[in-house]
């Protein structure tokens, strides 16, 4: 306890040594949560932890409070469209549940489904839900009561990303080792839409046009998909030599986009994928283990470099202060609708 | 990539050794087979109580830090200090930590105090158990301890709600589960193998959560079932030991125990098991564990006779799978072809070569008999240090590129040296023939490293650079002689010794061992090897044509099937275990246990354990 | 006459003061299983280590002198490592007298094992030269050779290769571990295919178990070790059958006149609290009880068994086959077979076997035994039987002279033999039937006969004995309620309690015994669980109400309907019919039941409780647990 | 062996005031033996504290002890060549001595119990019967091996209680079942029944006087003769039948003199060989009750009296008087001629 009270008030020290201003006005729609490992990449499971590693909320961007249990593993946030108080949480221990905001979790999945990393819940059918797992999809028609393995068409079916088409229910795209896959039938089959040599590690619809979907991979780069996901093309100026974590749109500005990897640092594009700036100046270190756009503050971006504090830019990463925790690895950072 | 090894040394090294240990301190064991069941049994509960005695003894008066879940379990086997057990308890309950690793000896605490802990320490053990959310891991051990523990616990804890309990499930989804679980991967073990096969130390947190089964578990069927697994994991090792120590090629090891065979949790086990070795230090730390129940099991005498009779020679064969592949691989689990060729004076072992394991592998060694194993490096084998993040991304799902740093800062520090001893390569490619091997390695140019390295022990009794290009070597009663296939330097080793660098990417080994007994000198034994026709190529592949000093032609070409005498080598039907003691068919369940007239049959598909003594 | 004399230990205990022994002096333990095995274990640990910390204390003596100090006191030392050097020099001691027969052999061979490597080599040469110096008698029934052998055996194996002068038999060591090898092999056989010939004895289960727990560790050859625990599990598979909360009841081959009546006061009673943890043991733990506990901790009681001792949910009625002691003479049969019929509930059991002679002496036939929260010195138990006596059914058994053993039985173990108010013993004179908790039984006693009367035994834990009008005894013993009809006319007297089967002493604790005098006879009993009815009075209504009709001449002969409604025709000298269907025997199985399972000759029994099965397959030499 | 109490015996024999010289002079041609057991309240594993076993009768009229001291000696038998070659019947079945006593070996195995009786056939002395409670064993090496020997014995009712050789021929053997007299002529290949009886044959005794004569006694039909080898026997009427008869015994020094041992009725004794017999028990303790009676060489009657003791008659059981072996019941008695050594 004493730690992770010393924690938040050093979280708070930096957010408030940082200064970026607190969104007192326009207060925010949304809540920033991060999934992090704070007690460093030596961490094992079954030893002590030195720090409360899992998942941190803030509310006003400037403090964050510990949220639910604290493990080192923790994947992704997302919503729970049928409540504002609800929260899916892809973990080690699998898809977790909380109907309160964190102060109770149920794990979903059974002891056959491990380490899911991609979540995501159909908008179109909101009892639907696609985990991405490293060994295959899994789907739960009823909230996640009950899950069935759908990956059927996917060789290699490791997968680490999922994204629903908006516009249509059951029609999922999967980021998996061999490739992106796409689905039309709720997950009963798949196609390879666009092969990959390593594995896609994320994968974006925009928020503008749902038509356009970004990708980025391991050793092919980051992808770019004007038809739904149908066909892809790879991204001019985005190197393929380095592993790509993170590939978002900013859901403010239409033309912006950010990317981040190993040793690829941070970049951006402001004129929708064309052209790509190299933003990591400011950054400690290049490898940038994940990025998020904040929705509430046009041009704010967070970046999570390799154990180091996540960063804060007001302005699309031209400059970068710390803003959260002192050695931390972000595996994702991700905005959730505030209740 | 979370791994373990370390954290029971870390346990084991924060207990101060205050108190003396006799069987770790003391003298050998008499290694005499004890016949008497009477007497086996008796010699068996005394190691039991030495060292709950012993681990009892750490809690010092005033000391809290002393006092931990270790020290509750030895106290409460003992049947003593209930009341500051349970008030110690309370306080560590109030923080949890260790995931899995809390989860066992919590369990263990539980079942043992149910008749001794008071209502609030019983209460503050429930209240962890809902306020607490352990990893689940992501290794096969992780999860025989965490859903053993979860089993046990919803059993003793039957008919409550989600609300009780961390994850959020009721006590009969975590019990169903949990159980689910168990029997997938005794099935999974006792099909196609073992996917952690024969860790010098993760053997334990197999054992132990088996033994709780064993012990707690009310459903006949899983009492049962626990009851053949331990049999099942015993029996694998001990046909694979040489005097307790555990030989052979392992799927995880570690850097110390690599080198001084005997120092791993295991041979804990050869010493409360079969009494031929020495405990490492603390009983291994997590032997605790074990002990704490362990009157619960007794060992059959079959396995027993398989693990104390060395007066034979014999092959072991067996299969194994890799542990879990996520990527890079077509299959989730491929098989390991074990070879295992056991004499009282030595043992010779190995896998097929590759990568089947990430980090911690061991593939092929000759390891010599000793008579006080302490601190001996009684080993000698050849390695092709591979690492790579392809190698991690295989068998972890993280993101691949800060892996290799990180692991060396998981336990496993010479993951990215150039000088390791320790793990696979997807460049080796090993056969083993009686007490042959010869190990091919073709390294592509630019991986990491293009090299072989060759552990030459401080512990040779002799050594003698032949102008024949063979090494020859004395440990113990083994003569063995190592031949490299490349040119080599020698580079000194921080621990004593050598080793034998050979920085060629098309490189390889040869090493035939043989009893000190099988030849009237030194020097006959020389001229033996020198006489054995050997040609040797390395371009454009390497390729051994090696008659053995049991008369065996083998021709080993890298990324060829052996030949054996003319007949090309076919892997298809290895069985899950094959040779004088154990034997099964890969996919049937059930393991055929022999030792002289002794049989017992483990059928998993019946849950049948059926002892025999044959006439 | 040397009549056999496992009461021996027995006589050592009489009259001496026991020192304090928690479990026998203590409350009598909980009956409720103990369903985790650890616990279980542990429990029987302890009991096994409060047995030779007794022992190791000086037994019921309690003293440290070393002189009192007997066999089974040093092999509790020896085991708990105490005064080792006190032991070799008491072993040398005992060794100048050395005893002459299984009795002694069994107790000098347990030493000579668990002081191999503990006591001096003096003192385990002085073992090893009363084998050579003291001619060892074999004895004549089976217990005896199975304790005989066992020690000869295990003596040839401890030490082998040694030339015939140096051992009492005259023969070598390989002779000796041939010719007991055989025996031993031989009895395992006849146990598994034709049943035991000392089934279900009160007193002699010890002297199987101990040798059989000694091969069992001992032993050099697996295949041996193997039969002999095999056996165990048999031997107390059939216990934990043919016990109620651990007090034997029904039938047995023999017993003594205490035991018989005070069900507890057997040595079954110390193995059900030892391994079943369900009753306390009698004194001393039987005596030879000390000699089970050197190895006790070796031996893990299958749960399946445990649970079928200790599970009284349901109602079982398990029948099984035995075979009588050997016929020499009067008899078409050397060893006939014997149909049990036990039927166990949770407030009593009835049991039987079909009458006639079986052994010759310390037989039981039939009872209903209800259970009794504390068994001690209560008499638990309800039956009648003919008192018979004579020296040809002696001398079917036995090879010496008969008539002056009549009377020396009496003094070797057997003290009511001849006399005509014993409650002991079996009778050719006597048939009988048993269809679940409803017994019949006929007698018609030759003319001649030296004591033409039966006797029905009703005990002073009996309430509410009520001579009814209809000719039915109504009472209640525990939780059970009895019916009992005699056929004939009968007259009262006291029951005089024997000690114990060695002590000739009588003692009028209360209880009587219905005697009638008529060659002519029969006993109807019925029984019922006090729950099955409103009160008393509807259970006598419903007994009152049973259709019933009997005949005594020109034999007896009874038709009725049970209270379980079965229809029942039996005549003496004839097959019983159960809802017209004659009752055949040669079909009986030599176990068969829900718990036990075995054909005849089939050398294999099969254990089960719920979903737990063992298999014994002497066959094979193989034990199977499976969990179903 | 107990020395001193083989001494004690010894001395107390001598002190015994020997009767009058029996009518034929006593040529010391036979010895005269019995098994005795003189610990009455022996049971199996209690303590012997007294010598038990087999004596024989010295010239002094002393019982020397010979062999082991044995509480359950039912029959015991010499090597006619050799003394030192001793069979003893115990409960364990049959012991061998070689050397006169000293060291013994069982010879059956555990599938033969209870040995009861036994002999030598004198005609071919390595030759050793054995009878068993379910049937007859024979040895032709001294009893180092023994074999069953029944074919033509009934499956029941070979319960054997007495085996007697005939000393004319070897091979030739009759033998006292449950159901009757059995006669082999072939060592024991072949037997067949030469007399139906109810209950068991006691004893079987063949005249030391005419080979051809033979007596038996049984356990409720009375006492039977055979003139003619046993081949044919014809019942003694006048002998007692209503109780069981345990022994018959000839007398070495007068062809008409016979006694029949008898538990209810004593001994009874005939001098017109066999004819009339008459009550001898006057003298003997009250109750009839006799294990055996034996007549030494030189004409002395022996009974033994059921927890009594031993008596001794000169004058054919007109007298009785106590021999020494105080508390003994003697199982056998055996008159032997002497051997060569």
């Amino acid at each position: 306890m004493q730690t992770l009270k010393s924690k938040l008030f050093f979280a708070a020290l930096l957010a408030a040594l940082g200064g970026h201003a607190p969104i007192g006005a326009a207060a925010p729609k949304h809540d920033l949560y991060l999934s992090v490992l704070l007690s460093g990449p030596g961490q094992i499971m079954g030893g002590r932890t030195p720090a409360l590693s899992g998942v941190y909320r803030s509310t006003d961007r400037l403090k964050v409070e510990h949220v639910g249990f604290g493990h080192i593993r923790m994947f992704q946030v997302i919503g729970d469209p049928h409540s504002a108080d609800g929260l899916y949480l892809a973990a080690l221990n699998g898809v977790v549940h909380s109907k309160d905001r964190g102060k109770t979790w149920r794990i979903l999945t059974g002891w056959d489904m491990t380490e899911p990393k991609g979540l995501a819940i159909d908008p179109n059918a909101t009892d639907h839900i696609y985990a991405g797992l490293p060994d295959g999809i899994a789907v739960s028609r009823d909230r996640g009561a009950t899950w069935a393995r759908m990956n059927g068409g996917i060789r290699r079916s490791y997968t680490q990303t999922i994204t629903i088409d908006r516009t249509q229910a059951g029609r999922v795209l999967a980021g998996t080792e061999l490739g992106i896959y796409l689905t039309e039938d709720g997950a009963r089959t798949w196609r390879l839409v666009q092969p990959t040599t390593e594995t896609t590690y994320d994968l974006r619809q925009s928020p503008h046009d749902p038509k356009i979907f970004f990708a980025v991979t391991t050793s092919s780069g980051a992808l770019w998909s004007e038809d739904r996901g149908l066909t892809w093309k790879p991204i001019a100026g985005v190197p393929k030599k380095h592993t790509l974590h993170n590939g978002v749109f900013d859901p403010s500005d239409a033309r912006r986009l950010v990317l981040c990897g190993w040793d690829a640092g941070l970049l951006v594009s402001e004129d929708g994928g064309r052209t790509w700036l190299d933003r990591t100046a400011g950054l400690p270190n290049r490898q940038i283990w994940s990025v998020a756009v904040d929705p509430d503050q046009p041009g704010r971006l967070y970046a999570s470099p390799f154990q180091q504090p996540v960063y804060v830019s007001e302005d699309f990463g031209l400059n970068w202060k710390p803003a959260f925790f002192e050695k931390a690895t972000a595996f994702n950072l991700t905005f959730v609708p505030r209740p | 990539m979370k791994t373990l090894s370390c954290l029971a040394l870390a346990v084991v090294f924060s207990v101060p050794l205050a108190r003396a240990q006799p069987s770790f301190k003391g003298p050998m064991p008499d290694a005499t087979v004890i016949v008497d069941a009477s007497l086996r049994r008796a010699a068996y509960l005394s190691r039991i109580d030495e060292a709950l005695v012993w681990r009892a003894a750490m809690a010092k008066p005033g000391e809290p830090k002393t006092f931990g879940l270790g020290e509750i379990v030895s106290k409460l086997a003992r049947r003593e200090d209930a009341a500051a057990c349970s008030e110690r308890l309370i306080e560590l309950m109030k923080a949890p930590t260790g995931d899995m690793f809390w989860m066992f000896p919590v369990t263990a605490i539980y079942y043992l105090g149910r008749d001794q802990l008071t209502p609030e320490a019983k209460a503050a053990v429930r209240e962890a158990w809902r306020a607490y959310m352990p990893l689940r891991g992501d290794t096969e051990n992780h999860w025989a301890m965490y859903y053993s523990s979860l089993y046990l616990m919803a059993q003793q804890w039957p008919d409550e709600p989600g609300e009780r309990w961390f994850n959020g499930k009721s006590s009969r989804e975590n019990f169903e589960e949990s159980r689910d679980y168990l029997l997938h991967w005794m099935e999974l073990t006792t099909t196609i193998g073992q996917g952690e096969y024969d860790c010098t130390h993760y053997i334990g947190e197999y054992a132990i959560p088996m033994l709780y089964l064993a012990t707690w578990a009310r459903d006949p069927a899983m009492r049962q079932r626990g009851r053949m697994m331990l049999d099942y994991i015993f029996a694998d090792y001990a046909v694979e030991t040489l005097n307790g120590m555990y030989v052979g090629a392992h799927a995880r090891t570690d850097d110390t125990t690599l080198l001084e065979k005997w120092n791993g949790l295991s041979s804990f086990f050869g010493w409360l098991l079969l009494g031929n070795c020495p405990p490492t230090v603390a009983y291994g730390g997590w032997g605790i564990y074990f002990v704490a129940a362990a009157k619960n099991y007794e060992l059959p005498e079959v396995i027993y006779r398989i693990g104390t009779d060395r007066a034979g020679t014999y092959t072991h064969y067996e299969r194994k799978r890799t542990r879990h592949r996520w990527r890079n691989s077509d299959v989730r689990n491929a098989p390991v072809y074990k070879t295992t060729y056991i004499t009282k004076d030595y043992a010779v072992g190995s896998d097929q070569g590759g990568l089947l394991q990430p980090i911690q592998q061991h593939s092929w060694d000759v390891t010599w008999a000793v008579p006080d194993p302490r601190g001996v490096h009684n080993t000698i084998f050849s390695n092709q240090p591979h690492f790579s993040a392809h190698e991690l991304m295989m068998y972890f799902t993280e993101k691949p590129d800060f892996m290799p740093a990180a692991v060396t800062s998981q336990g496993k520090p010479t993951y990215i040296a150039e000088s390791k001893l320790l793990g696979g390569s997807p460049y080796e490619q090993i056969f083993q023939r009686d007490d042959t091997v010869i190990s091919l390695c073709h390294v592509p140019a630019g991986a990491n490293f293009e090299q072989v390295n060759g552990f030459f022990s401080k512990d040779l009794a002799r050594f003698e650079e032949d102008a024949s290009g063979w090494i020859f070597t004395q440990g113990g009663n083994a003569y063995i002689a190592y031949r490299p296939l490349a040119p080599y330097e020698w580079k000194p080793l921080e621990v004593g010794g050598k080793r034998l660098r050979s920085p060629h990417g098309k490189n390889g080994t040869i090493v035939q061992a043989a009893s000190v007994a099988e030849f009237k000198s030194w020097d006959d034994f020389k001229a033996a090897i020198r006489a054995l026709p050997l040609e040797i190529r390395l371009e454009p592949t390497p390729r051994v044509a090696f008659t053995t000093l049991r008369g065996k032609k083998l021709v080993c070409t890298y990324g060829a099937a052996p030949v054996v005498d003319g007949t090309t080598f076919d892997y298809s039907g290895w069985k899950l275990f094959s040779g004088p003691y154990l034997n099964a068919e890969v996919g049937s369940g059930k393991l055929t246990i022999t030792h002289g007239a002794l049989e017992r049959v483990l059928d998993f598909k019946t849950i049948t354990i059926t002892d025999r003594v044959k006439p | 006459m040397k009549r056999p004399l496992c009461l021996l230990p027995l006589l050592a205990l009489v009259g001496l003061r026991l020192a304090a022994q928690p479990s026998f002096e203590g409350p009598v333990p909980s009956t409720l299983p103990e369903v985790d095995e650890d616990r279980r274990r542990a429990a029987y640990v302890r009991r096994v280590d409060e047995m030779l910390g007794w022992a190791a204390a000086g037994g019921k003596a309690q003293t440290a002198d070393p002189a009192r100090l007997d066999l089974a006191m040093i092999a509790a030392k020896i085991v708990r490592g105490e005064d080792l050097p006190g032991c070799s020099q008491r072993v040398i001691d005992l060794m100048r007298e050395p005893g002459t027969g299984p009795f002694w052999m069994f107790p000098s061979v347990c030493i000579a094992y668990l002081g191999r490597d503990r006591l001096s080599p003096e003192a385990l040469a002085s073992i090893r030269t009363a084998w050579k110096t003291t001619r060892q008698l074999r004895g004549d029934t089976e217990n005896h050779f199975m304790m005989y052998y066992a020690s000869l055996y295990l003596m040839a194996e401890l030490y082998p290769d040694e030339p015939a002068e140096t051992w009492y038999s005259g023969r070598s060591s390989a002779e000796n571990l041939a010719e007991a090898s055989a025996f031993l092999i031989k009895w395992f056989d006849t146990t598994t295919t034709v049943g035991q010939g000392e089934f279900n004895t009160s007193n002699y289960i010890g002297e199987y178990a101990i040798p059989l727990s000694f091969l069992a560790n001992w032993s050099k050859d697996p295949a041996m070790r193997q039969r002999a625990s095999m056996m165990l599990d048999w031997l107390f598979a059939e216990l934990a059958t043919s016990s109620l909360n651990g007090v034997l009841r029904g039938p047995h081959s023999r017993t003594d006149e205490g035991a018989v009546i005070e069900r507890w006061q057997a040595m079954t009673s110390f193995f059900s609290w030892l391994l079943f943890g369900n009753t306390p043991p009698t004194a001393g733990y039987s005596g030879w009880g000390l000699y089970f506990a050197p190895l006790a901790k070796t031996y893990h009681l299958p749960e399946v068994i445990y649970r079928i001792a200790t599970d009284r949910r349901g109602d079982f009625i398990q029948r099984d086959r035995a075979r009588v002691r050997r016929f020499w003479r009067y008899s078409d049969e050397l060893s006939p077979p014997v149909y049990k019929t036990n039927y166990l509930r949770r407030d009593y059991g009835v049991g039987s076997t079909t009458g006639g002679l079986i052994d010759p002496i310390q037989s039981h036939v039939w009872d209903v035994t209800w259970a009794e929260p504390d068994p001690r010195g209560k008499h638990p138990t309800m039956f009648s039987m003919h008192p018979h006596s004579s020296s040809r059914s002696l001398q079917s058994s036995f090879t010496a002279y008969p008539e002056p053993w009549i009377k020396g039985v009496t003094f070797e173990g057997k003290p009511s033999y001849d006399s005509p108010d014993k409650l002991m013993g079996s009778s050719p004179y006597e048939q009988v039937f048993q269809d679940l908790d409803t017994v019949i039984a006929l007698y018609a006693i030759a003319p001649g006969e030296r004591f033409p009367h039966i006797n029905g035994f009703f005990s002073k834990d009996l309430i509410n004995v009520t001579e009814d009008a209809s000719g039915w005894i109504f009472a209640q013993g525990g939780r059970a309620y009895l019916a009992y009809r005699p056929l004939a006319g009968y007259h009262w007297i006291p029951y005089l309690h024997y000690k114990s089967g060695w002590a000739k002493e009588r003692l009028d604790l209360g209880g009587r015994v219905l005697t009638s005098p008529h060659l002519n006879n029969g006993t109807i009993v019925q029984a019922a669980g006090v729950g099955e009815f409103a009160d008393f009075a509807a259970f006598q209504r419903a007994i009152r109400a049973l259709p019933l009709a009997f005949k005594l001449d020109p034999l007896p002969a009874v038709e009725m309907t049970t209270l379980r409604g079965n229809k029942i025709s039996f005549a003496f000298g004839t097959v019983p019919q159960v809802n017209g269907r004659a009752v055949d025997y040669r079909d009986w199985k030599l176990f068969e039941g829900p718990h036990l399972n075995a054909e005849v000759g089939g050398r294999k029994l099969t254990i089960t409780h719920g979903r737990l099965e063992r298999v014994l397959d002497f066959n094979t030499l193989s034990v199977t647990d499976r969990v179903k | 062996m107990n020395i001193r109490h083989s001494l004690l015996l010894s001395a107390l024999g001598c002190a015994l005031p020997l009767l009058a010289a029996p009518a034929v002079p006593a040529a010391p041609e036979y010895e005269f033996f019995i098994a005795a057991n003189i610990n009455r309240n022996y049971v199996i594993g209690s303590k012997i504290v007294t010598t038990n076993g087999v004596f024989r009768r010295d010239d002094a009229g002393a019982w020397q002890h010979v062999g082991y001291n044995d509480t359950g000696i039912s029959a015991f038998a010499f090597d006619p060549r050799d003394r030192n070659v001793i069979y003893t019947t115990t409960i364990n079945g049959l012991w061998r001595s070689l050397d006169g006593g000293k060291l013994w070996r069982i010879c059956n195995d555990s599938e033969m119990t209870e040995g009861l009786d036994v002999a030598v056939d004198p005609n071919a002395p390595d030759h050793v019967y054995l009878a068993l409670p379910d049937g007859i064993a024979f040895s032709s090496d001294r009893a180092q091996h023994l074999e069953r020997r029944e074919h033509g014995l009934p499956a029941r009712g070979k319960f054997t209680r007495a085996l007697a050789i005939d000393r004319t021929r070897a091979g030739r053997v009759l033998a006292g079942c449950e159901i009757g007299i059995y006669l082999t002529e072939d060592a024991g290949k072949n037997w067949r029944q030469v007399l139906p009886t109810k209950d068991t044959v006691a004893d079987i005794q063949q005249s030391p006087h005419d080979p051809r004569i033979w007596f038996a006694v049984t356990q409720s039909a009375g006492a039977w003769r055979s003139a003619d080898g046993g081949l044919t026997w014809i019942h003694v009427p006048a002998a007692p039948g209503d109780r069981p008869l345990y022994n018959v015994t000839f007398d070495v020094t007068n062809p008409n003199r016979l006694a029949i041992g008898s538990w209810g009725r004593g001994v009874w004794t005939s001098e017109d060989g066999g004819q009339t017999w008459a009550d001898r028990n006057a003298g003997l303790p009250a109750g009839a009750r006799v294990w055996r009676v034996g007549v030494d060489p030189a004409g002395r009657l022996f009974a033994s009296v059921v927890e009594e003791t031993l008596f001794q008659s000169a004058d054919f059981g007109r007298t009785w008087r106590p021999d020494a072996l105080a508390g003994s019941a003697v199982k056998k008695f055996l008159l032997l001629p002497k051997a060569v050594k």
